[in-house]
């Protein structure tokens, strides 16, 4: 088990500086077809930020804010939002993922529906990468009973 | 225009500077602790130096606020760095060397 | 002004090759550690360099951010754990 | 004779003119005390309503919006696009991130004056400049020089800082000074390793401790906010 870090020092800057680091990887997550970034980078930086609030407040103040069971429904959540807009383009008589016919209920021009439906992907990507990542964080550091019941 | 560039030159080349005396001082300091001396001071001062010099550089649009962000950061990031490395150091009970010029520890 | 930083990126590099010296010759463990993030903040001076020769400071910047940020992320949890193991 | 007269009745005017200004200056006095009485009972009120709901709805709510605003204030930094669009989404991922993390920016910030101590602190920072400077030109001067004179001890003192971001802008300032770095806090104890002992009682001195307890309003400084507040009711008291 991590345990909260007896350092004063560390703690502080990390608890001063995790807002920030969230907020660049949604920055990184929502430009991504201007600068580099997009669904997955921003998923692992926001991954990254949350390793750094697990190794230094501890992994059990952590767990109320990200729990073993909320990780997964967000990563099924990511994954839902990914596949839900290429199913909607579908229905809607487009390709699999062909933004441009989103454009019609929207009521935008093909290119902004194009840049929207984008947008929805990665984020849509990026919750689902960061939740993997928090899952499988949980599942190396968490001890497991031995009957294989998870501890709680 | 060339006015910029000089001073541009004259912070990379400053910053450069404090990254060579750094890096010597990790290479020739004798003991752990004075080695992250080095490192701690120098690598603040050489980076803050090399981002304003390209902030500078970069004359006065969002990029340059963005690299004068990363130097902020760094600013604040490499002594916390620098802490818990010692701070582990420490914790191990690595005992500072008391005799000046020891073996190279 | 591109050959001058050109100049100061291979300086860079013979820094970094430096620095790796003392991450392989290290003692101990915590030099090595003390060395890696000498190299992490010289690296980033690098792709700094390279970012305004290529003349695409915008995308570098990002790039050269998140560098930093997990370059200090990396140096905590390494310090965590030689702490937590204690043997040095 | 009208010259003694008019020397009289001005006599009798000043008298006059005296016994007004001390009247002025005993309701003075009293008002002072009552200042002092209700910005004592204020506090304690303060005090009472920060343990109970409502003044934490009040501060959770200040810290929320607080982090809100710096965050949008970083995303448009960031985000080069000032269209509305983009500007929009900043204002949602900033109040989404500072949803998540309202409580982490401010915990237990003082009472004292959060714009004086932002105010301090941005003076203090081209100080600490200053010092990396020095420090590394000291440690340029002792590396490049062949035989290289350190004598590294560790050094243990006491730091009469309270609050955590205190104690952390102190530590590295001392890892940002000459020749000397931060090893641990123990609760009070600070830790350091010196290069020499000449580094080691200068920091003994506490100059550097005086500046980061006057930055936070700390230690001796504490009788300094008790008397701007009593400043501020004698103005907003018009008196």
């Amino acid at each position: 088990m991590i345990r909260e870090s007896d350092d004063v020092i560390v703690r502080t800057v990390a608890r001063l500086l995790m807002p920030f680091i969230t907020l660049y990887a949604l920055y990184v997550v929502m430009h991504g077809h201007y600068s580099p970034g997009g669904g997955f980078q921003g998923g692992v930086i926001l991954a990254a930020g949350f390793i750094l609030l697990v190794v230094t407040q501890g992994i059990d103040r952590v767990k109320r804010r990200m729990s073993q069971e909320k990780a997964i429904i967000f990563s099924s959540l990511g994954l839902l939002i990914y596949a839900g807009i290429g199913a909607l383009c579908l229905i809607l008589g487009g390709d699999y993922l062909d933004y441009g016919t989103l454009g019609r209920p929207l009521s935008v021009q093909r290119a902004e529906a194009r840049s929207l439906g984008i947008l929805g992907v990665e984020i849509g990507v990026a919750l689902g990468v960061m939740a993997v990542m928090c899952a499988i964080f949980f599942a190396i550091f968490t001890p497991d009973q031995k009957n294989g019941r998870r501890e709680q | 225009m060339v006015i910029r560039e000089l001073i541009a030159g004259f912070f990379v080349c400053t910053g450069f500077f404090f990254f060579f005396t750094a890096t010597v001082g990790l290479l020739r300091l004798p003991d752990f602790y004075s080695r992250l001396h080095a490192t701690g001071k120098g690598d603040t001062l050489a980076v803050l130096f090399s981002l304003i010099g390209l902030a500078v550089y970069e004359g006065f649009s969002l990029t340059s606020v963005k690299i004068v962000l990363i130097a902020v950061f760094m600013f604040l990031a490499q002594p916390t760095a620098t802490h818990a490395i010692s701070r582990a150091a420490f914790r191990c009970n690595v005992k500072p060397l008391t005799t000046p010029g020891g073996p190279n520890r | 002004m591109n050959t001058f930083f050109l100049i100061m990126g291979i300086g860079m590099c013979l820094l970094v090759m430096l620095c790796l010296f003392r991450v392989i010759y290290g003692p101990t463990i915590l030099n090595r550690a003390a060395g890696i993030s000498a190299v992490g903040t010289k690296t980033l001076i690098i792709l700094l360099i390279i970012g305004v020769v290529h003349r695409r400071v915008e995308m570098f910047v990002d790039i050269s951010m998140v560098y930093a940020l997990l370059n200090f992320i990396g140096c905590l949890v390494l310090a965590k754990y030689l702490e937590r193991t204690g043997e040095v | 004779m009208e010259v003694t007269l008019l020397i009289e009745a001005t006599e009798s005017a000043f008298k006059i003119l005296e016994d007004a200004r001390n009247h002025a200056a005993g309701i003075m006095d009293t008002t002072v005390e009552l200042m002092a009485e209700e910005s004592r009972v204020l506090r304690d009120k303060k005090c009472r309503a920060i343990f109970t709901g409502a003044q934490r709805r009040k501060t959770r709510f200040h810290n929320f919006m607080g982090t809100a605003i710096i965050l949008f204030i970083f995303w448009s930094l960031l985000s080069g696009h000032f269209d509305l669009f983009h500007l929009v989404l900043g204002a949602v991922c900033s109040l989404a991130v500072s949803y998540l993390f309202h409580d982490l920016l401010f915990v237990n910030v003082r009472i004292g004056n959060l714009r004086t101590m932002a105010w301090r602190f941005l003076i203090y920072i081209p100080w600490l400049l200053g010092q990396i400077l020095i420090a590394n030109m000291h440690v340029a001067a002792l590396v490049l020089r062949p035989k290289m004179p350190i004598s590294p001890r560790i050094i243990r003192f006491k730091t009469k800082l309270e609050t955590d971001i205190s104690k952390v802008t102190l530590a590295n300032s001392i890892t940002l000074t000459p020749g000397t770095i931060t090893i641990d806090i123990r609760g009070d104890e600070f830790y350091v390793h010196a290069l020499s002992h000449m580094v080691a009682d200068d920091l003994y001195g506490g100059e550097m401790e005086d500046r980061v307890a006057h930055i936070f309003m700390e230690g001796d400084h504490l009788y300094l906010q008790d008397a701007l507040d009593a400043a501020r009711i004698y103005e907003t008291l018009g008196v």
